[in-house]
């Protein structure tokens, strides 16, 4: 089925490493927090890659880098063809109506002190000539499509729940009707039953308006519902990719496995039956990666190699990629 | 580093600190009393001494205490400034009025036990006269030396001073000088002890060395901005001072001195605000002295305005102002009008003249006269005002509002300058002659502007006598000569100037006299500059005290102060 | 199973600028020694208001808790006064809280914590309580113990802070401990650690357990009597399997149809409750649920339905029509 | 954009709370807080007494002068001899109430435009060392900023040495250095070697005229000045050198720095506005500094970019809005401060020329009257600053309570 | 540490070679003519001449181009900056121009003189605002908070002159209790070994001298003490109403602590460290504030000595001073970090 899909974006040995400085006299470059660390899939068009792991993970990291928001440290983003690293800033920024962003925190990623209607005609202004009357028209129009009264153009939000403001965050994202959506956990700080509701409205938005979303969320089972394919990222790499019923009833890393068998199931039979994997320890700092693999540290069936050679990152069975030397063993 | 180890080290350093303070040198004197010794006078002034080697200094401040410590060969008379004998016993002058001849006071000795004789008095003279003594240091400037013996070297006046034996020295001058004698007897040419001079070098004078000197008092320690003590010299050659101690305390705020005086924190002070001086006259634990005034308080014209230039405008000035309302508030009793520039006490003041009165009407009327029948707000510069730098401030034609300076610190001659120049600009408005009021910077500039002449209007002035002479005065100002005076408003009288020239050579005092009077109608007769007021300054002492004696110039007299029981 | 405590019509409610916050609107229930209760809820049902209040934690003003009784230890908690809630705290009711990174004093480090908390209710000294602490340590899996008490919370992972965390609650053996949502800024595999852990504790000290949080999958594998709350209210009580299986209110029904399910089909809808929770501040007469609920009709909106029974005597519920909606009589 | 309409999941048409900006929400704070109030009700009363004061109530200090009247007691009954002087007369027969009252405008003004001088000078320096740190600029931005402020430093020798071609050379040279900066954007190695290179060059050049020992120290001189260069222009390196210069000014005793400042200028009322305004300077740039380096950590700003707005939009929309309530606020007790430190400068007789009327000075003026008792003189005086001055921290209290609700319960 | 500290030392050094040519800079731009100045009414154009000569006044303030013309290297470098830089080099302030003093050697005298009145100042501001930012913010919303905050805003809004005249109006004139100014009264002595006369005389059990010095410093250090110590009033109260809200202080409830030790162990030590950086802007406040404390009550510090040198144009202690009151500011801004490192584990010195 998403063979038949076009590629959208490829993400090729995409690095992003922010540097940190010292020294009170003369700052100097001391070391880098390598938050993602050559990672390479690709986005269909069409369809939703849901992008899973844990914090510190660079999972939120990829998706602004792929956004262009921060500068690639190497690697190549194609997005329809066009490396987007090799553009000009005001080129990139004409690529912004096509792609667009969601944002995790309902709260800080929405301008306290602009209406509601001026934050959703911000990409309006910029990309397009529309005069107000026509702006005013096309707000209100979003918001209906998100779901909310299109007579709160004038209102703040601090006057809105969490659950409304990812919405009004929602219609920013599609008021310039844009290609690829970066779902940057848009549900983490919802309650359970706004998730509902907003993971429903992203979904008929998608069925409706043939949008692509990059959905990065570190909830496993929200993830594996409204995705079609999954990555698992750990420590700046991917860790496994594959179709996302693939994924749950075959994962072939160790880490995907425990990530999985973690996630409580809310059903008191299946919970008692379950195995769970515990794994030990603390996820180490992306500033000093472990040499090796870098699941090596927590990894239950870690060998040798894992400690001294990085797995190669391979197509193991068809469209299922993993990283781990004993991926097959398992 | 672990935070314990700071926290060590912290302790550490504390420890070393105490030791070291511990181990350093304990300056001070025997175990404290704790209590005030009612043998000391405390005398609060409104500023510290500059220095207590009297040739370096032209401040009152400096004297006052130096003139305690240090005498001259002369000295002024108890409460005039008629110039008698201290250190020497006579000095009598040859019939050329070119060779003094000083026979010195014998058996006098110095604090430091060293003796006084004509070798210390050559001592000094050559140290204060040649520029490559040694010590006659470079950073030293020896102002008023040049200033009253005509400079340095082979510039002085004094072409020789030789001893001819040990309590006799000879003064051998250039050109006969009139005020030798008042000269002689100025603070500064205080004889000091040369043993001392050679034993300090360039610190005589400093905090940490004092004085050392003949007088009636020596110094004792001074702490810089608060106070120097200086104690009774027992062995003094005119008896022994009436107070064992005096301490002369730094307070530099008007009121804040009087409430210490007040409070009983001091037992006399200089210099007060009117009000407090009608408090302390009505307070039976105060009472007030006064110094006879010796100083003039003006208003100056700067005659690069055109309008300056013309009589009937100065007039006006001179009658649009109230000088009797001036000095009856600011000055209270102790003020009187001036009506020349020579303040009464001197000789060569002139009795005739009178001052023109208070009449902002006719004050009008002249400005009318001169052509100004709507007043006088404008000011047309008549040449170039070019600053220190040769930048041409003002060019000529240039129109600039008038404007009268007021100086931004207290003078004798000006108690309340602010005020006054307040007071000033209501009556010149009054009589319709506008002027703002004005402020040049603080003190250093307004002084600046002064001696560039780029105070461009009327300003606030004045001048204290140093030593009692009229040339002190008039000479000065007047009698540079022919070429306008930059520092004095460009003020040109070639006449005054010959006149003056004359008076400072003529042996005569009456023929001096004479010539000083008919300078002081001229200038009078010509409004060179409106004389406002001569201030007899206010000593205010508490009734504990007596005997202190004000000079008209030169040091006070502190040795006959007495505490009343 | 003895009583251990009992809640009985606990009232809590803030005074702000809005107006009067009603966070807790009459909570009634009884745990018995050695129980583990699951508290869920979405955020502002007041699930954590109702523990701080039995730990007397509430901020007066503009906190006040107006009305109720909390037995405990033949005692009731809301009458002592501050020297005996004091003597509780910590020592009989301990509670970890969900941020353990701002639950911890940054500038003392977790050895002088721990012990502070162990010297203040036992009599050992500080040597002897510097042991004690160390065995806590151990006891909650931290490594080198001994070394770690020196170390300052910065110092520590967030999974080993919540676990120095729990070490702190454990210091006194507590009869009772209030767990409000330990696990929410944990990342899952961390989460299976901490569940585990105070499971583990749980068997081995014998303490009950009172977890709070809006993760009905973590109640599910542990609780054995599970509280779901709703604008202040008890709405639905059970056990696991009461909650789960045979569910009564038209709000927990809502919650769990809200949770993807692992066999899903692609495209499947996700059931949503539709609008937001009440405004605490106008808190409507009847059943808060009412807005939003599908099968409401004219009495919810006037009455706050009672807890009753519902099919066995542990399960309680309160909504008028429970027995319409088991039945299927409504859709 | 042609999609049909369509609805989904129902129209929510509740909002949770009522309509109303942050701004009149901070308004409303702001009024329900009764010490606020008190302090806004001291300040209008204080500024319209002035203004009216100024306006419609004549006053000619030029001609006051009573001889008679001196140094009256509080007098609030007309007599045949005295009229009424609520607060009594000072040295000069001056009605003190009245000059209180006019003072006010003086005193007021001083504030005003002494806190407007440090916010303007000071916000803006802040907010472009904060925007320069936090923002990656493209070239016609950070083109135009660093010729306004080229322009803008250039201004100040240009006014000290009158020769007004300076500024415009400053700001060529702030044009300059970012065109070449971007010409060497990218070659990095290039950027080490040229500027170094460059500067010891022409610095040593001229100096070789001279002799050779010039040319040497001119060289290693030039040699530093181009390693300073070296770095990319703009960004950090401005902002190291604006926050430099702001702690050297910070490091000056304030009430000193006003002092040498009003040597400098000279006295009066509005050298005074200028001493006191650039010794807040630093207050201000540190301030919106940080303030913008916060917002621009924030999502919205981040949002903003995502969406693909500008920088200048990015400022105006998303930062200057968002910083403004901690800046009111340090405005408001700034003004304190500058009233403060206005009559401070007055008291030491270097604030207005008499006979205009200003807090300070007259308390300057009188009191030295007040050992024979004019009490009169010291106590309205002190006590206008004083109420001024608390009216003005009690209102910044109340606004930052107001503005920042974080702290309130 | 050692290491910061050296570093953060090193890193002064431009700030104070910034300071150091500020001072010249305006030394150059203000009007008036230090021999003038010196020479007051009486001036003469030989004497301000020689004056300037001497001090070096005559030179160029920063390079002479003249001399560059002439091919005097030597001569081009030779301004006033570079003798001043050269002096300071040897750690020699220069001389006095009016006293013809050396610098140092009043400021050995001055300099504690004001040290001892800021840092009695500062204890008493310590004293007074950090029980009552507590006491305050522990009983908020109460008579004693509100009395407590319009008391910190009533000092926060008092010119300190005006406060210093109505204090010896009250204490000095009308109660006769204190004295009205200067440091000392005449005929106590004091053994000096630190210059600090209240540390000297306990230093030497002179108890008499103790007390006569308690009474002179007590009404300055009060009126200067009145703005810092409403500050850190107000600046404690908010801090603690900050931690107070913050979860740990709800875990040290929680676990049965006392509200005295939650307040005072785990509530201040973190409330403290914005105290400690107000505290250091204070200390620098201090001496400015001591300008006009110590003209009002003729206290011999060092404030209104330069005050007083601006005006005189004495520019040697001009410069002296203020380096001297800039590094304390630097160095107080120093140990203010340092202190802040030592109470607060999070913070690392490298």
């Amino acid at each position: 089925m998403t063979s038949e899909k076009s590629v959208l974006v490829q993400v090729r040995n995409l690095k992003k490493y922010f540097p940190v400085y010292s020294g009170l006299l003369f700052r100097r470059h001391v070391k880098d927090v390598k938050a993602v660390d050559d990672i390479s899939f690709d986005i269909l068009k069409g369809e939703t890659l849901g992008l899973v792991g844990e914090s510190g993970c660079g999972k939120t990291t990829a998706g602004r880098t792929i956004l262009q928001l921060y500068k690639p440290t190497s690697g190549q983003i194609i997005f329809d063809g066009v490396d987007l690293a090799s553009l000009q800033e005001n080129e990139v920024r004409r690529m912004r109506q096509r792609m667009q962003m969601i944002f995790q925190d309902p709260y800080a990623s929405l301008n306290p002190r602009m209406t509601v209607g001026s934050i959703i005609s911000a990409p309006l202004d910029v990309h397009t000539s529309m005069n107000s009357a026509e702006k005013r028209d096309r707000v209100q129009e979003l918001l209906r499509i998100v779901g909310l009264n299109p007579d709160f153009v004038n209102r703040y939000p601090h006057e809105f729940s969490g659950g409304q403001r990812q919405r009004i965050g929602i219609a920013r994202a599609l008021a310039v009707s844009p290609d690829l959506v970066i779902c940057d956990e848009p549900i983490s700080s919802l309650d359970v039953s706004i998730q509902a509701q907003v993971v429903n409205l992203l979904e008929e938005l998608q069925e409706k308006l043939g949008l692509t979303y990059l959905f990065i969320a570190h909830d496993l089972s929200m993830v594996r519902h409204i995705s079609d394919r999954m990555v698992v990222m750990y420590l700046g790499k991917v860790m496994e990719l594959a179709d996302r019923n693939e994924i749950y009833l075959r994962p072939l890393h160790p880490y995907t496995k425990a990530l999985i068998s973690a996630v409580p199931i809310p059903d008191p039979d299946k919970a008692a039956q379950s195995n769970r994997i515990i794994l030990e320890g603390d996820i180490p700092s992306p500033i000093n990666p472990p040499k090796g693999c870098n699941f090596n540290t927590r990894c239950p069936i870690a060998t040798e190699e894992c400690f001294v050679v990085d797995p190669e990152y391979r197509e193991l069975a068809p469209n299922h990629f993993v990283a781990c030397h004993h991926a097959d063993a398992s | 580093m672990s935070k314990k180890t700071i926290f060590k080290l912290f302790g550490l350093l504390m420890v070393v600190s105490m030791l070291v303070a511990a181990c350093a040198p304990q300056t001070a004197t025997e175990a404290p009393t704790g209590e005030v010794s009612d043998d000391v006078f405390i005398f609060g002034r409104g500023a510290d001494s500059v220095q207590l080697d009297p040739a370096l200094v032209t401040d009152g401040e400096s004297f006052r205490v130096t003139g305690q410590i240090l005498e001259p060969l002369y000295q002024y008379e108890f409460g005039t400034t008629v110039p008698v004998p201290a250190l020497a016993e006579e000095c009598v002058a040859s019939d050329d009025a070119k060779v003094w001849t000083c026979s010195l006071r014998q058996g006098v000795k110095f604090h430091d036990g060293t003796d006084f004789n004509a070798d210390a008095v050559v001592f000094n003279y050559e140290r204060w006269r040649f520029t490559g003594n040694p010590y006659h240091f470079d950073t030293q400037v020896f102002e008023y030396y040049e200033y009253m013996w005509g400079g340095f070297d082979d510039d002085s006046v004094i072409t020789a001073v030789t001893a001819l034996d040990e309590y006799t020295v000879e003064f051998t001058l250039r050109d006969p000088l009139a005020p030798f004698l008042a000269n002689l007897a100025m603070d500064m040419f205080a004889i000091s002890s040369p043993a001392a001079i050679e034993a300090a070098g360039v610190d005589y004078g400093t905090p940490s060395v004092g004085a050392v000197g003949t007088g009636p008092f020596k110094f004792v320690s001074w702490q810089e901005g608060t106070e120097i003590v200086v104690e009774a010299n027992e062995d003094y050659w005119g008896g022994v001072p009436g107070v064992g101690q005096i301490v002369f305390r730094v307070i530099p705020d008007d009121s804040a001195r009087f409430l210490a005086l007040q409070a009983g924190d001091i037992h006399g002070l200089e210099q007060a605000v009117v009000e407090d001086l009608q408090t302390a006259e009505s307070s039976d634990d105060l009472y007030v002295l006064t110094r006879p005034a010796l100083n003039t308080g003006y208003l100056a014209f700067n005659y690069k305005i055109e309008e300056f230039n013309n009589p009937l405008v100065r007039e006006a000035v001179d009658l649009a102002l109230d000088k009797e309302g001036l000095v009856a508030n600011f000055y209270g009793d102790y003020g009187e009008v001036a009506t020349n520039f020579l303040p009464p006490l001197i000789w060569g003041h002139n009795e005739a003249l009178t001052d023109r009165g208070y009449d902002p009407e006719r004050a009008r009327e002249l400005l009318a006269d001169a052509g100004f029948p709507d007043g006088l707000s404008e000011v047309t510069i008549a040449e170039d005002i070019v600053d220190a730098e040769g930048n041409v401030l003002y060019a000529v034609g240039d129109k600039i509002p008038l404007r009268i300076y007021y100086m931004p610190v207290t003078r004798f001659y000006y108690p309340s300058p602010q005020e006054i120049g307040t007071a000033m600009a209501a009556n010149l408005f009054a009589a319709g002659i506008e002027a703002e009021l004005y402020l040049e910077g603080d003190w250093p500039t307004y002084l600046d502007g002064r001696r560039n002449g780029t105070l461009v209007g009327l300003y606030m002035l004045g001048w204290g006598g140093d030593n009692g002479d009229p040339d002190n005065f008039l000479g000065y100002f007047f009698a540079k000569g022919e070429e306008p005076m930059k520092n004095e408003g460009w003020y040109q009288n070639v006449e005054v100037a010959q006149k003056l020239q004359e008076a400072a050579i003529t042996p005569d005092r009456e023929a001096r006299q004479a010539l000083y009077e008919e300078v002081e109608q001229l200038l009078h007769d010509d409004i060179a500059r409106i004389w406002i007021a001569h201030n007899n300054t206010p000593l205010i002492f508490s009734t504990a005290v007596e005997g202190y004696g004000p000079q008209p110039v030169g040091a006070d007299y502190f040795e006959f102060v007495t505490f009343v029981d | 199973m003895d009583g251990l405590i009992k809640l009985e019509n606990l009232r809590t409610r803030f005074h702000t600028e809005d107006g009067i916050v009603n966070a807790v609107n009459g909570v009634s229930y009884e745990m018995a020694q050695g129980e583990v209760l699951g508290v869920v809820g979405e955020s502002g049902c007041g699930k954590s208001v109702h523990a701080l209040s039995i730990m007397r934690l509430i901020q007066i003003p503009p906190g006040e808790i107006y009305d109720g009784e909390i037995w405990f230890d033949g005692r009731d908690l809301l009458t002592l006064d501050e020297k005996e809630i004091r003597q509780v705290r910590g020592r009989d009711i301990a509670m970890v809280f969900q941020d353990p990174m701002s639950s911890l004093n940054p500038v003392y480090t977790i050895g002088f914590q721990i012990v502070e908390a162990l010297t203040l209710h036992t009599d050992l000294n500080k040597k002897a309580a510097k042991e004690r602490a160390a065995e806590l340590l151990s006891l909650v899996g931290i490594p080198e113990p001994e070394k770690r008490l020196d170390n300052y919370p910065h110092q520590f992972s967030g999974g080993m802070r919540q676990r120095a965390m729990i070490a702190m609650a454990l210091s006194c053996e507590p009869k009772l401990l209030i767990a409000d949502e330990p696990t929410t800024a944990l990342d899952v595999t961390i989460q299976a650690q901490i569940v585990d852990l105070v499971i583990r504790l749980k068997e081995e000290l014998g303490m009950a357990v009172m977890w709070i949080t809006h993760d009905l999958g973590i109640v599910a594998e542990m609780a054995h009597k599970i509280n779901v709350m709703y604008a202040g209210y008890i709405i639905e009580r059970g056990s696991a399997q009461d909650i789960f299986k045979r569910t009564k209110h038209p709000y927990t029904m809502g919650l769990l149809g809200s949770l993807p399910k692992i066999d899903d089909a692609p495209g499947t809808k996700l059931f949503s409750i539709p609008g937001l929770p009440p405004d605490l501040v106008k808190l409507p007469k009847g059943c808060p649920f009412f807005a939003r609920c599908a099968y409401r009709k004219e009495q919810c909106k006037t009455e706050m339905p009672p807890l009753e029974e519902a099919e066995n005597e542990s399960h309680i519920v309160a909504c008028w029509r429970w027995r319409e909606i088991q039945a299927g009589e409504i859709q | 954009m042609e999609e049909t309409k369509f609805e989904i999941n129902g129209v929510e048409d509740f909002a949770v709370r009522e309509h109303r900006s942050l701004w009149i929400d901070a308004w409303r704070r702001l009024v329900a807080n009764r010490t606020a109030m008190v302090g806004l009700i001291v300040v209008v009363l204080f500024l319209l007494s002035a203004t009216f004061a100024h306006f419609f109530w004549d006053y000619e200090p030029k001609t006051d002068l009573d001889y008679s009247a001196k140094l009256l007691p509080p007098q609030l009954i007309a007599t045949e001899e005295v009229d009424i002087h609520l607060f009594g007369t000072d040295k000069l027969g001056r009605d003190i109430f009245r000059r209180t009252i006019h003072g006010g405008w003086n005193s007021l003004r001083v504030g005003l435009v002494a806190v407007s001088i440090s916010l303007l000078v000071g916000g803006i320096l802040g907010l472009l060392a904060g925007f320069f740190e936090s923002i990656r600029m493209n070239f016609w931005e950070s083109f135009i900023l660093m010729t306004l402020l080229g322009f803008t430093l250039g201004m100040l020798p240009a006014w000290i040495a009158k020769q007004f071609f300076q500024a415009i050379l400053f700001a060529l040279l702030g044009a300059g250095s970012i065109i070449f900066d971007r010409y060497l954007n990218g070659k990095k190695k290039h950027r080490l070697y040229i500027f170094p290179a460059l500067g010891a060059m022409l610095a040593a050049l001229p100096g070789l005229m001279v002799g050779p020992m010039v040319a040497l120290v001119c060289g290693v001189v030039g040699l530093l000045i181009g390693l300073l260069l070296s770095k990319p222009v703009g960004g950090e390196l401005f902002s190291n050198i604006v926050m430099r210069i702001m702690d050297i000014i910070l490091s000056f005793p304030s009430y000193l720095l006003a002092i040498a400042i009003v040597a400098f200028l000279g006295p009066g009322l509005e050298k005074g506005m200028i001493a006191i305004g650039v010794v807040g300077i630093p207050v201000y740039a540190r301030l919106a500094r940080s303030a913008v380096m916060s917002v621009t950590q924030k999502e919205y700003v981040l949002a903003s970019h995502a969406v693909g707005e500008s920088h200048s939009r990015m400022l105006f929309r998303h930062v200057l809005p968002n910083i403004l309530s901690p800046i009111i606020v340090q405005a408001t007790m700034g003004l304190a401060n500058a009233i403060l430190s206005a009559a401070a400068l007055g008291f030491l007789g270097l604030g207005a020329i008499p006979p205009e009327p200003e807090w300070g000075a007259m308390l300057g003026d009188s009191y030295k009257y007040l050992s024979s008792g004019a009490w009169w003189a010291v106590l309205f005086p002190g006590l206008a600053i004083m109420l001024s001055v608390l009216g003005f921290n009690l209102l910044g209290d109340g606004l930052r309570d107001a503005l920042d609700p974080k702290i309130r319960l | 540490m050692g290491r910061y500290i050296l570093r953060r030392l090193l890193s002064v050094i431009p700030t104070l070679i910034g300071v150091t040519l500020v001072i010249f800079l305006f030394q150059r731009l203000i009007p008036g003519d230090p021999a003038v100045a010196m020479l007051g009414e009486r001036a003469t154009e030989e004497n301000i001449a020689r004056i300037r000569e001497q001090f070096g006044l005559d030179r160029p303030s920063f390079l002479d181009r003249d001399a560059l013309a002439e091919g005097n290297l030597a001569g081009f470098f030779d301004s006033q900056y570079s003798r001043y830089f050269g002096r300071l080099m040897r750690f020699d302030l220069g001389e006095s121009i009016h006293r013809r003093i050396p610098v140092a050697e009043t400021l050995k005298e001055r300099f504690p003189a004001t040290l001892e009145l800021s840092l009695l100042s500062m204890s008493i501001a310590l004293l007074i605002g950090i029980p009552a930012g507590i006491a305050s913010a522990s009983k908020r919303n109460t008579a004693l908070d509100g009395v407590t905050m319009v008391g910190s805003l009533i000092g926060v809004s008092m010119p300190i002159f005006w406060l210093g005249i109505m204090e010896i109006m009250l204490f000095s004139v009308f109660l006769k209790w204190l004295p009205t100014g200067g440091r000392l009264p005449t005929g106590v002595e004091i053994q000096s070994i630190t210059n600090l006369l209240l540390l000297d005389s306990l230093l030497t059990g002179n108890f008499a001298g103790f007390v006569a010095a308690l009474k002179h410093i007590i009404l300055p250090a009060v009126a200067l003490a009145t703005i810092p110590a409403a500050i850190i009033t107000r600046m404690t109260r908010s801090s603690m109403l900050d931690v107070l809200q913050e979860d740990y202080i709800r875990t040290a409830t929680a676990k049965g602590l006392s509200l005295r030790i939650v307040l005072f162990r785990h509530a201040l030590k973190n409330a403290f460290l914005p105290v400690i950086t107000i505290i250091g802007i204070q200390a620098g406040t201090l001496l400015a504030g001591a300008v006009l404390t110590e003209t009002i009550f003729s206290w011999p510090g060092i404030g209104k000595w330069v005050y007083d040198s601006i005006l005189g144009r004495d520019y040697p202690i001009v410069q002296g001073v203020t380096l001297l009151i800039s590094i304390i500011f630097l160095f107080v801004n120093l140990v203010v970090d340092l202190s802040y490192a030592i109470l607060d584990p999070r913070i690392s010195l490298e």
